[in-house]
């Protein structure tokens, strides 16, 4: 039964992958990783109960916390680079 | 079946040699700590891949009488201790690899390996 | 009984959630521009994300691992929900245009 | 099932580096990093090593791609194609490889209890540990006790690196480099629904790090772990509200004191086990009993590791987003 969902998980990191490889946009690269971000936790907390010690839920628990970190520094990269470019055609 | 068995160290020297040739091929130096980083994590996959023992647990003691199981095979924590100290100190390092490659491009405008040799010879 | 209509439920939870998410992964690989592809993952994401912490609850029972499972499914939705806004946002800001209607080129 | 799982896993990390070789532009590099950090942590969960899988989380996720992102952003976005041919290092590479590889075949397969490797030391610390040590956490006692001097030399290397980087881009700002940006506070900062959520996330943030600190000892987490999430709840702030407003919280100047009482903590420790009369790092001298000695030294050597890992990790930040500002 948790096999079967890790696998299930398994299949779509898989696509995730794809998209984050192919993705023509940054954006659609930054959501695949999201998204991927997402499915680990999960992974992660199913891994536990498949081997039997669900005590190592805080890793999925760092994850859910501190995901949100890398999403956000790459908006404000993306921020950044806006202003750079605005600069630029004011010059 | 044997190829399961090295399977995992096989994985770890593909990865350590994907990492080495973005580190020999690559002009760019952020690229090439990107490359030292993946050879880093294919030595951590290396050193946990031979630590682990087949239907063992983690060497965290298994509280007796929460979980009344049979007898506990733990995995080797000996390596666990190693690589969980190289992993920050690797961040530490890469840290100051970037800080070198700031100070580069602020220095010759680049941080192609070609041009800043270029730009030497010519200084 | 009790045990087993647990069980069920359990299956049912799992069984779901795995459905959603993989409509989720095909989703985010098939659809042809980038808002598609977002309300793919972010619509799917959170009730897969539900469907299956929850399932895995119900395995655990009363003790500490589903107070952490709990906070787990928190963390995640806040985050994912206000990632995936933030990501529309920052989006529509750079200028990004939804496609509308149907495009020939695939 | 595991193996599968753990193949599958290697598999998506082999072709997750490949197109990390591929690719040219440099942010879709970092991104890629960022799924192949996660998938290496997913590797440590399947092999038992819930601490190391714990390290991971905490620096791959956020801290390494913010550095590398905030490199980028004061150098260039992308790379240009070398000028020579790589066929030599593709050669170099293919020879070297086929060399290791064949080294492996004498290296017992995946998963042997009887392996070499775990019929030296591993033992001692297996049946030992939780009698001489105490701790259930086997990794922290190693990591503490037995191998003490290992992760007091760690420490010091993160903390030379934390003072190799304040010379390189230095942490203090320049007036004239600042006054610009005040005019133009982040737009991240306008951003409703993310500063709500963010002011939400940091005080969990932050008290999980003290839960994986103090908690270290019985189940995974520990000094280098709990210093990485604290840092990161505060790089969360200062990416929000601006670098500026994170200085008034916890001033450069501060954390370099922390960074080096970290340090000093652990050295201290050490030196009052001697001064005890025992060997350095011998904490079984610091209390009555040996193991409340040990639970002790444990508990204060965790603290200063966290400490100053904390105070490093930011201390980076802090010098990479200054620069930012300075060229600006």
């Amino acid at each position: 039964m948790y096999a079967a969902t890790a696998l299930a998980i398994l299949v779509v990191m898989g696509l995730a992958i794809i998209r984050a490889i192919l993705g023509p946009t940054a954006f659609d690269r930054l959501l695949a990783v999201n998204m991927f971000g997402t499915k680990t936790v999960l992974l992660i907390a199913v891994i536990g109960f498949l081997t039997g010690r669900p005590d190592f839920l805080d890793i999925a628990l760092v994850y859910a916390l501190v995901n949100f970190l890398s999403t956000i520094a790459v908006l404000r990269f993306f921020e950044g680079q806006g202003r750079k470019t605005f600069t630029h055609t004011e010059e | 079946m044997s190829w399961i068995g090295h399977y995992n160290y096989w994985a770890a020297i593909v990865l350590m040699m994907l990492g080495f040739y973005v580190v020999i091929s690559r002009g760019n130096l952020i690229k090439k700590l990107i490359g030292l980083n993946i050879f880093s994590t294919s030595v951590f996959l290396l050193y946990i891949s031979m630590g682990k023992i087949k239907d063992a647990t983690a060497p965290i003691l298994v509280d007796s009488t929460l979980a009344p199981t049979t007898v506990q095979v733990y995995s080797n924590p000996l390596p666990h201790v190693l690589i969980l100290t190289a992993i920050v100190v690797g961040v530490a390092t890469t840290a100051v690899g970037l800080a070198l490659t700031v100070r580069i491009h602020e220095r010759y405008g680049t941080i192609e390996e070609d041009e800043i040799r270029a730009k030497d010879d010519s200084l | 009984m009790l045990a087993n209509t647990l069980d069920i439920i359990t299956v049912l939870c799992l069984v779901l959630g795995c459905f959603l998410g993989i409509t989720g992964g095909i989703g985010i690989y098939r659809l042809p521009d980038f808002f598609t592809r977002l309300h793919a993952s972010s619509v799917t994401d959170s009730a897969c994300a539900f469907l299956i912490l929850f399932a895995l609850m119900l395995q655990s029972g009363f003790t500490l691992v589903t107070v952490k499972l709990c906070f787990v499914l928190f963390f995640l939705i806040l985050s994912s929900t206000t990632a995936t806004h933030a990501l529309a946002k920052a989006a529509i800001q750079r200028g990004f245009q939804p496609l509308l209607g149907r495009e020939d080129k695939r | 099932m595991e193996t599968v799982i753990n193949i599958v896993l290697l598999t998506f990390l082999c072709i997750t580096a490949l197109a990390i070789v591929q690719i040219r532009k440099l942010f879709c590099a970092i991104m890629l990093m960022g799924i192949f950090s996660l998938l290496s942590a997913c590797l440590f969960v399947t092999m038992d090593a819930v601490d190391v899988a714990f390290t991971e989380a905490a620096v791959g996720s956020g801290i390494s791609t913010i550095l590398l992102l905030g490199a980028m952003t004061l150098t260039s976005i992308d790379e240009k194609r070398p000028s020579y041919q790589s066929l030599i290092a593709i050669l170099v590479v293919v020879v070297t490889g086929a060399i290791l590889v064949y080294g492996t075949m004498d290296i017992p397969p995946f998963g042997t209890p009887d392996a070499p490797i775990h019929r030296h030391v591993a033992l001692r610390y297996i049946q030992q540990s939780p009698i001489e040590v105490g701790p259930p956490n086997m990794v922290t006692s190693v990591l503490a006790s037995y191998r003490g001097y290992d992760t007091l030399g760690e420490t010091a290397v993160i903390f030379t690196a934390g003072i190799a980087l304040v010379a390189l881009l230095g942490t203090y700002r320049r007036k004239t480099g600042s006054a610009p940006q005040k005019d133009k506070p982040s737009t991240l900062n306008d951003h409703l629904v993310l500063s709500i959520v963010s002011k939400m996330f940091i005080p969990l943030i932050l008290l999980f790090g003290l839960y994986v600190q103090f908690h270290g000892d019985y189940g995974p987490g520990g000094g280098f772990q709990a210093g990485v999430i604290f840092a990161s709840g505060i790089i969360l702030y200062a990416l929000i509200f601006g670098v500026d407003k994170a200085m008034r919280v916890i001033s450069p100047s501060a954390l370099r004191l922390l960074s080096a009482a970290g340090l000093l903590l652990f050295g201290g420790v050490g030196l009052m086990c001697i001064i005890n009369g025992g060997n350095f790092l011998d904490y079984n001298t610091l209390a009555q009993r040996p193991i409340d000695g040990q639970h002790l030294g444990i508990f204060l050597i965790e603290l200063g590791v966290g400490i100053t890992v904390f105070a490093i990790m930011v201390m980076m930040f802090y010098a990479f987003s200054n620069r930012k500002g300075r060229s600006a």
